[in-house]
C-alpha cells in the first residue's frame, strides 16, 4: 500500500490526547443516565409494542416513572420489581404499568434480592440477545463470505420500507456489498422510536425495529442469490441512539450511524444527552458486533475541506478513544472522512489522496467509511459522474474499508434505481481495473502529498490539545467542528438527561462494562 | 409576431436529437427492447434507437436511448419569469438604502420546516457571503438575523415581527414529497395571520426554487441554485422601495 | 388477452421517470430554461424539471432534465422479431449438420461497401471465435471464407458462386447517412439478378442490426451486438434445412 | 514525473534497431517515387483546381505524363519545360497541358539548363511556401500562446464542413485545444484529392484544401476569442499522403494523420506505395512543421491490447526512425498508442499505466498522442464515461502530449455537440485535480507496473529483431502488426508506384533532403 511516513511518537501523542479529552468527558458520562438509555434496557429486558396512547411502551414506562420523581434510580430496579409483582412477561408487566393497572416503585412483590436477582436474570438474557446476534451473523459469514473491501455501500431513501426493499434487492444485483435504509428526515430529533412497517418517510425511511426486520430478511435472501453477505446499515445517532442500539441488535443489523458528536453539532441535540446516549448504544453495539459509523464527512459540508480538515482527523480521534471506551475494537470502528474538496482547486485530488491515505495510516485496522463527494456534486449528472469515478479511485488506492457509493444525481434527488445501477457500475469498473493500484505506486517522499497530510497531522495535534485544555464540551460550544457552535446547555434532549442517584441500577451497562 | 421554431440538435439544424434514460418494470430481452422502442415512440419521438439494456433488478430493465424527437416550439413564444430588477453590487445598493429608505433593512431568514440545510441560506446571509460576493451581515444598510434551521413558521415569524422585519428569507432544501412546498405555503399564510403580509418583503430560496414557483406560492420573489447575495439584496432594495413608495412604484411601472 | 399496462420506474411503481438531455439552438438563460421545460412538456411529460442547463456555443445550450412521462404502455401486446430457432452447442450444430444435411455447410462473409470494419465479421468466421464461442471455420462441418472488409457486393455474390455457398454473411458498422442499408439493400438486389437468394442463407450483421430490420431488408435474419459464432451457426443449419426440406419445414411449423 | 528505470542500453538497441529496418527500406524508398508524390509536387508548384474531366488538376497532368509511359522522369523536369514553352503560370500551364493545348515533353521551350533553372525556381518558392507556413504559425504562437499538454485534442465529423464548423467552435468554447476534422470513410482510398468545399461526407469530411482553409480560419477566430492557440489536425495517411501533406502545409494545419504503415493495415494499400509516400509527405510536413500523428492506437481495435503492446512499441520505434529519416524532430514526432485494454482484465489501469509511462520513456521529448478506448466502449453511455475519465487520468499523470478526447458515446455515433461537451467537461476536470499528481507518485521499483513496461520493451526488442532479420516488408506480410498481413505485392495503388529513371527529378525533396 502507498505509505506515508508520520511519526510515530506522534500519532501517539494525538491518541493520547485523544484518550485524555475522552477521559474527561467520561467522567461526566458515568454520572448520568437519560431517558433514552432507560429506554433502551426495558427494550432489551423485553419490552415492546406501543402503549394505548400510541405511545411505544418503553416511553411510556418511563415516563411514567420520572414523572413520578423516581427517574434518578434508573428503570431497571422498578421494573424488576414490578415483574415480581405481576408475575408477568416483562411485556405484558410493561403493558400492566402503562394501562395504570401496576404502580412502579412498588417493591412488595419481592424482597431487595429477590429483585436485584430478577434484575441479574433480566440483564444476562438482555446480553444473550447481543451475543446472539454476534453469533448468528458470524454463521452467516461463514455460509455466504464477506466480500473483499472497500466494501460497495448503496443507500435506499423512498420512505416506503416496501419500496426500498425493491431498489435494495436492485443495489445488491448489481454489485452493493452493503445497503443502507436512510432514515426519514428529523426522525433523530424523535424522542420516541416508531413502530411497526413504515410506507410514508420523508428524504428517507422511519428507523422502526420492524423495518429492520424487513430489509434484514430480504437481504439475507439477496446473500444467499448472490453469493455475498449484504451487510445492513441504519442510523442510530440522534436522540434515541441506545435504543435504536438495542433494536438493530435484536435483528441483525451489521452496521450504525453512531457518532459521539454528529447529533450536538448537526441536529442541535444537547451535548450532555448526546455523550450519555451514545456511549450506552456503543457498549451494546460492542457486544452484538455491530460496527459504527461516526459522521466526520459531514462536516465538510459546511466547513472548507481544507482548511478544515484537521476537524475530521480530530474527531476522528475523539470517536475512536470514545469507542474504545465503549468496547468497541478496531474492527467495529467505521470511522468516517470524505471526498469533498471543491474540484474548482487545482490539485483538489492530490489533497483527497493524501487526507484519505492519512486516515489509513492512523486506523490502519479500522473499516473506514469513506463518503463521497456531495457538496461539490453539480447538476451536471455527466460531470459529478465524473467526480465519483476519481473518488472511487482514491477509495481502493488508500485502501478504505466502506466506501459510500457516490451517486451522479446527488445534487438533484434521492436516488433512482437507475442513477444508483450507474454509480454502482462506475465503482466495479473502478475497483477492477484499479484493484492494486495501492500496491504499486508510492507517494514521493517529501512530496506534497506526504507534506500534506504531515500538515493536517500537526493542525490536529494543535486542535486536539487546545481542546484537552479547555474540554470538549467547551470545545463545541465554541465551534470548534464543523463551522458550528452549540452550547453546553442547549440543543434538544437536555430534559431527558438525569443525575444517577446513589441507588441507580443498571446491570446491562455493568455486564457490558464488566467484559474484557 | 416574428416567430423562431426550434427542435433540439445534435449535430445538424433540427435533427431533433435527444439522450433518454429509464427503468422499465420488465424482464430484459428482445420484448423489453421492442417496448422501450415503442414508449419512446409514444413520447413524441422517431428514429429511436435503443442503444443499450441492461437487467438491474429481477423484473427491471434499464434503458439508454437516443432518439428524434418530432415536435417543434416556437421560442419566439417563451417567456421567462425571473425576478425584474436591476442587479447592484454592495456600494450601489448600501448607497440606494441609505437615499431611498433612510434606515437600515431590517432582515430575517430562516430554514423552514423540519429541513436541516443551512448552507444555503447561510451563503446568502453570513458574513462570508458565496462565491466572492459579501452576505447581508456585511452590508452596513441590512440588519441580518439568521435563525438557523429547523425553524417553524411560526416562530420564523414571531421573530420577524419582533425585529421589526422588512424582508423574510425563508429556505428549503429537501424537495421530496412536496415538503417544500407545504412549508412555503404555510409560511404565507402564517404571515397572512399575523397581518404583516402586505407591509414585508417574502423571499424564497433553495437549489430547486424558482422564481416562477415562488411568485405562484405567494412570495415576492424566488431564488434558486447559484443566487449570490447582492441580487437578493438588489430585489430587497428595489422591492421595498415600491411597497413603501407605491407611487413611485405606479411611476415606473407605467414608464 | 390480459393487458399488462407499465410506466418507467424511477423509484415508485409508475412514477414515468425519465432522465433526458439534450441541446437547443438558443443562448443560455431563463428564457432557454423555460423553453427546455415547455418543449419537453410537449414530449407528453409532466413534472419537468430541468435540472442543468450549460451553455456550450453562442447559441447553443445544453440541457438536462428530469420529467414524469404521461403515456403507459400495453406490455402484453409487445411482441419482438428475435430470430426463432434453438441455440444450440459447436458439438450439436455439427451433429445436427451431419445428420440432417450430410455434408459440409458452406459460408462466405464479407464487410460490404465502404466499410473497413472487420472485427465483428472475423468474431463470427474466425477460428478464435467471440467470448469463448469458437468462430465458424472452427466447425469441421462448416466450410467458412471470410473475405474480409470493403468487399463490393458484387464481389460477394461473385465469390458466393464460386464457392457454391449455402450461406450469405454481409456485416456493417458504420451507419451513418444510413449507410448500411444501402449496402444490405444493394446485397439483397444482386443476390436476386444472381438468381441466388432463394437457394441461399441470407444474414446480415453488425452492432446497429437488428433482426427486425434485416428481415425487413430482405434477409433471412439479422445479428446486432454481442452475438456469438454459435448463435448463427444455429439459425444457419436450422434455417438451411428448412430450405433443403421445405415440407418438414412445414410440419416443423405447424407443430 | 512517475518514472520507470528502463536500462540505457537497451533503448539504445531498440531504437538502432528500428534505424536499420528503416535503413532497408529507404534504400527501396529512395529508387522509388510515386503518382501521388508527383501530384504533390505540381500542388507545390501552384497547380490546383479541376481538369474539365472533373478530376483534380494535378491528377490530368501526371496521368497524362504518366499513360505517355515517361513517368519514370518524374513530372518536374517536363513541367518546368511546360511552362517554359508556354510562358504561363504554373496554373494555366497545367490546364493548357489538361485541355491539350500543349504538350508534356516537349522541352522547346528552353535549354537543359533553363529548364533546370526553372525547376529550381519552382521548388524554391516551393519550399519557401513550406517555410512561410512553419513562420506563420509561429507568429500566431505568439500572439494567442500555446496551452499546456496534455492537449485537449477533439473531433469533428458531420461530413459537412459548415455543420464541422458549428461544431469545432462548440468543442473550442468548452476547452478545446486541438480540433481534429475527420475524414470521409474511405476517403483513403481515393488516389486524388477532392476539390473545394464540402458538405456531405461519409462518418466524416471530405479533406479538401478549401474545408482545411474554412476551418483554419473559424480556429484562428476562435483562438483569439479565447486567448489560446487551436491547432488544427486532418489526414494524410493513404493513397495521397504527400498531396495532402502539401495542402495541408499551404493552409497552416498543425497536425498530419501520417503514419509509415497505417494505409498498408488498415486500407490494404500497397505497402512499397505507402512507403514512398510516406516519406516525402514527412519531409513536407518536417518543413512545415505539421507534427505527425501516427496510428499504434489502430493496431489494439484488431489485436489484443495486453499480448500486442509490444508491437505498438515496435511500429513507435519504426515510426520515428522513419521519421527521423524523413528530418523530422522529436516535437514533430506525435506518435501514437492507446488505452484500448478490456475493462474486465483485473488492473487493466496498471497495464495502461506501465504502457502509457514506457511510451513517454522512450520518446520524452515526442509529443506523444493518447487515444482513449474505442473498442471496449460500451454502449451504456455512463459507463463509457467512468472509462473515458480513467484515460484521462492516465494521460496527465504519465504526461502525454496529444490527448484524443474520449466520447461517451464511442460505441454508438460520431459524437454529437451534447457528447463532446460532456466529455471534455471531464477532461478538464480530471487535469485540473490530478494536474500533478505524475509529479507526486512513483511506481514501485520492482512493481508490477515496472515490471510489465520492462516485459514490453523486451517482447519489442525480440519482435525488432525478427523484423531487422526478415526485412520490414517481408514482416508486414507474415502479419507481425494488428493481426493483419498485408502481401508485398498486393493491395490498392501499387499501379502508380514507379522506379526512378536515370534522368528522374524531384528538386523538392532534393532541397528537404538537403536541409540539416
Ligand atoms: C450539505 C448537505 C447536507 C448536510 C446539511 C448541512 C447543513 N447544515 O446545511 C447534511 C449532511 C446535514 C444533510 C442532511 C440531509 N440531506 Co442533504 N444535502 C446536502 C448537499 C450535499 C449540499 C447542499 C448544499 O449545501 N448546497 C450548497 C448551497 C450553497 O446551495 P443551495 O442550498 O442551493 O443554496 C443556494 C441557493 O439555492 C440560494 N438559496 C438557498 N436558500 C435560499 C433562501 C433564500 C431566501 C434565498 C434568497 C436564496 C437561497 O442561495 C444559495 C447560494 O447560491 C445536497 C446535495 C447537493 N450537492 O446539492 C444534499 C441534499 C440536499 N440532501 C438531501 C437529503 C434528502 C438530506 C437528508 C434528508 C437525508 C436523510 N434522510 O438523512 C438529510 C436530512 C436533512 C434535513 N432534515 O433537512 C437531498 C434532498 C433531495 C430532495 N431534493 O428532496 C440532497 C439533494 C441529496 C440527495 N441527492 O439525496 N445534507
Ligand atoms: C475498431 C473500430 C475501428 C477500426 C476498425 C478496424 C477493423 N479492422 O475492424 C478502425 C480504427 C479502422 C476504424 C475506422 C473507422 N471507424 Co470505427 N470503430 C471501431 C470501434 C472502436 C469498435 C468496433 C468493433 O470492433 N467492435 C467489436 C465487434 C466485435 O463488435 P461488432 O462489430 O458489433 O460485431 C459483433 C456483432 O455486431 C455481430 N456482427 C457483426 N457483423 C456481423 C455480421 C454477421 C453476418 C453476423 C451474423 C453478425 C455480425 O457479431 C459481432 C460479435 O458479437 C467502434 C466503436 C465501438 N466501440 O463500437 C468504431 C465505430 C464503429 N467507427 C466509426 C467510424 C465512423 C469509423 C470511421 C468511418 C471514422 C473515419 N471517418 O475515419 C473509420 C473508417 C472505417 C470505415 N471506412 O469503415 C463509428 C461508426 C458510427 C456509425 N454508427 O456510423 C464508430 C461507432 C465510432 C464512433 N462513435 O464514431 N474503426
Ligand atoms: C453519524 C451520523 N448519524 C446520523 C446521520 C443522519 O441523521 P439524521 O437522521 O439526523 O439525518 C448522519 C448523516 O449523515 C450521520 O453521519
Ligand atoms: C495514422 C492514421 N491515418 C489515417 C487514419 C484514418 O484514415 P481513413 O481515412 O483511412 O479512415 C487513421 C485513423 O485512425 C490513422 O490512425
Amino acid at each position: 500500500m502507498a505509505h506515508i511516513p508520520l511519526n510515530l511518537k506522534q500519532i501517539k501523542r494525538v491518541k493520547d490526547l485523544a484518550g485524555q479529552i475522552t477521559d474527561q468527558v467520561h467522567g461526566f458520562i458515568v454520572e448520568h443516565s437519560s431517558l433514552s438509555v432507560e429506554r433502551a434496557i426495558l427494550r432489551l429486558y423485553g419490552v415492546d409494542g406501543l402503549a394505548d396512547c400510541g405511545a411505544p411502551l418503553p416511553n411510556r414506562v418511563v415516563d411514567i416513572w420520572q414523572s413520578d420523581g423516581n427517574i434518578a434510580t434508573g428503570i431497571s430496579r422498578p421494573f424488576a420489581g414490578a415483574i415480581l409483582a405481576s408475575g408477568e412477561s416483562p411485556q405484558r408487566t410493561a403493558e400492566l404499568i402503562a394501562q395504570g393497572k401496576l404502580l412502579l416503585g412498588d417493591y412488595a412483590g419481592g424482597s431487595q434480592e429477590q429483585i436485584e436477582e430478577k434484575e441479574r436474570e433480566l440483564s444476562e438474557k438482555a446480553v444473550a440477545i447481543l451475543e446472539a446476534s454476534k453469533t448468528r451473523k458470524a454463521k452467516k459469514i461463514e455460509k455466504v463470505p464477506l466480500p473483499v473491501q472497500p466494501w460497495r455501500y448503496l443507500i435506499v431513501a423512498t420512505g416506503d420500507i416496501y419500496e426500498d426493499r425493491t431498489q435494495a434487492e436492485s443495489a445488491v444485483f448489481s454489485g452493493a456489498d452493503i445497503i443502507a435504509v436512510i432514515r426519514s428526515t428529523a426522525q433523530s430529533l424523535l424522542d420516541y422510536v416508531p413502530y411497526g412497517p413504515t410506507t410514508e418517510g420523508f428524504g428517507g425511511t422511519y428507523a422502526t425495529q420492524a423495518n429492520f426486520k424487513i430489509m434484514r430478511e430480504a437481504l439475507d435472501k439477496a446473500s444467499i442469490k448472490h453469493d455475498r453477505y449484504v451487510r445492513l446499515v441504519n442510523y442510530a445517532s440522534g436522540l434515541c441512539m441506545a435504543e435504536i442500539a438495542a433494536c438493530a441488535a435484536i435483528e441483525d443489523l451489521d452496521v450504525l450511524l453512531n457518532d459521539s458528536m454528529y447529533g450536538i453539532l448537526f441536529r442541535d441535540i444537547n451535548m450532555q444527552r448526546t455523550f450519555i446516549d451514545q456511549y450506552f448504544s456503543r457498549l451494546i453495539c460492542a457486544k452484538a458486533a455491530i460496527i459504527i459509523n461516526t459522521g466526520e464527512d459531514n462536516y465538510l459540508t459546511t466547513a472548507h475541506a481544507v482548511d478544515s480538515a484537521h476537524t475530521v482527523t480530530a474527531s476522528q480521534l475523539i470517536n475512536e478513544a470514545m469507542g474504545k471506551k465503549a468496547k468497541l475494537t478496531d474492527d467495529l470502528l467505521g470511522l468516517g472522512h470524505a471526498f469533498e474538496i471543491n474540484p474548482e482547486i487545482e490539485n483538489a485530488f492530490l489533497y483527497e489522496l493524501a487526507h484519505a491515505q492519512l486516515a489509513k495510516e492512523l486506523f490502519p485496522d479500522a473499516p473506514l467509511k469513506y463518503m463521497p463527494p456531495t457538496k461539490h456534486k453539480s447538476t451536471d449528472i455527466f460531470y459529478s459522474h465524473c467526480m465519483d469515478t476519481l473518488f472511487n479511485l482514491a477509495s481502493v488506492t488508500t485502501g478504505q474499508g466502506i466506501h459510500l457509493t457516490g451517486i451522479l444525481t446527488e445534487a438533484l434527488h434521492t436516488p433512482l434505481m437507475q442513477d444508483r445501477y450507474k454509480s454502482i457500475s462506475s465503482v466495479n469498473y473502478v475497483f477492477n481495473v484499479a484493484r492494486d493500484l495501492g500496491e504499486e505506486i508510492e507517494f514521493k517522499k517529501e512530496g506534497f502529498i506526504v507534506k500534506r497530510a504531515q500538515q493536517v497531522l500537526n493542525e490536529t495535534e494543535m486542535l486536539l490539545n487546545e481542546i484537552s485544555n479547555v474540554g470538549l464540551m467547551e470545545s463545541i460550544s465554541q465551534g470548534r467542528f464543523a463551522d458550528i457552535s452549540r452550547p453546553v446547555d442547549g440543543g434538544k434532549g437536555l430534559d431527558g438527561v438525569f443525575k444517577k442517584g446513589a441507588d441507580y441500577s443498571n446491570p446491562v451497562m455493568d455486564i457490558l462494562e464488566a467484559v474484557e | 409576431m416574428k416567430t423562431d421554431i426550434i427542435k433540439p440538435y445534435g449535430d445538424t439544424l433540427n435533427d431533433g436529437i435527444v439522450q433518454l434514460s429509464f427503468t422499465l418494470p420488465v424482464e430484459n430481452g428482445a420484448r423489453a427492447k421492442k417496448a422501450a422502442e415503442r414508449y419512446v415512440k409514444k413520447l413524441n419521438f422517431e428514429k429511436v434507437t435503443v442503444v443499450h439494456a441492461k437487467k438491474i433488478a429481477d423484473g427491471f430493465t434499464c434503458f439508454m436511448v437516443y432518439a428524434s424527437a418530432k415536435p417543434t416550439i416556437d421560442y419566439s413564444k417563451v417567456e421567462a419569469k425571473e425576478a425584474e430588477f436591476e442587479h447592484m453590487d454592495y456600494y450601489k445598493i448600501n448607497a440606494m438604502i441609505k437615499e431611498s429608505i433612510g434606515r437600515p433593512i431590517i432582515a430575517v431568514g430562516a430554514t423552514i420546516g423540519h429541513d436541516a440545510h443551512t448552507v444555503g441560506i447561510d451563503a446568502i446571509m453570513n458574513m462570508k457571503g458565496y462565491n466572492m460576493d459579501y452576505g447581508l451581515e456585511r452590508y452596513p444598510e441590512i440588519k441580518a438575523y439568521n435563525l438557523g434551521a429547523q425553524v417553524s413558521c411560526e416562530n420564523l415569524i414571531k421573530a420577524a415581527i419582533k425585529y421589526k422585519a422588512d424582508v423574510i428569507l425563508a429556505s428549503q432544501t429537501v424537495t421530496q414529497k412536496e415538503s417544500h412546498i407545504l412549508n412555503f405555503t404555510e409560511l404565507v399564510n402564517q404571515s397572512i395571520i399575523a397581518g404583516i403580509r402586505d407591509e414585508i418583503v417574502l423571499l424564497a430560496g433553495g437549489a430547486k426554487i424558482s422564481n416562477e414557483i415562488a411568485i405562484q406560492l405567494g412570495y415576492d420573489a424566488g431564488f434558486g441554485a447559484n443566487t449570490v447575495p447582492s441580487q437578493v439584496a438588489s430585489f430587497m432594495v428595489t422591492q421595498l422601495i415600491k411597497l413603501m413608495h407605491p407611487t413611485k412604484k405606479q411611476t415606473r411601472d407605467s414608464a
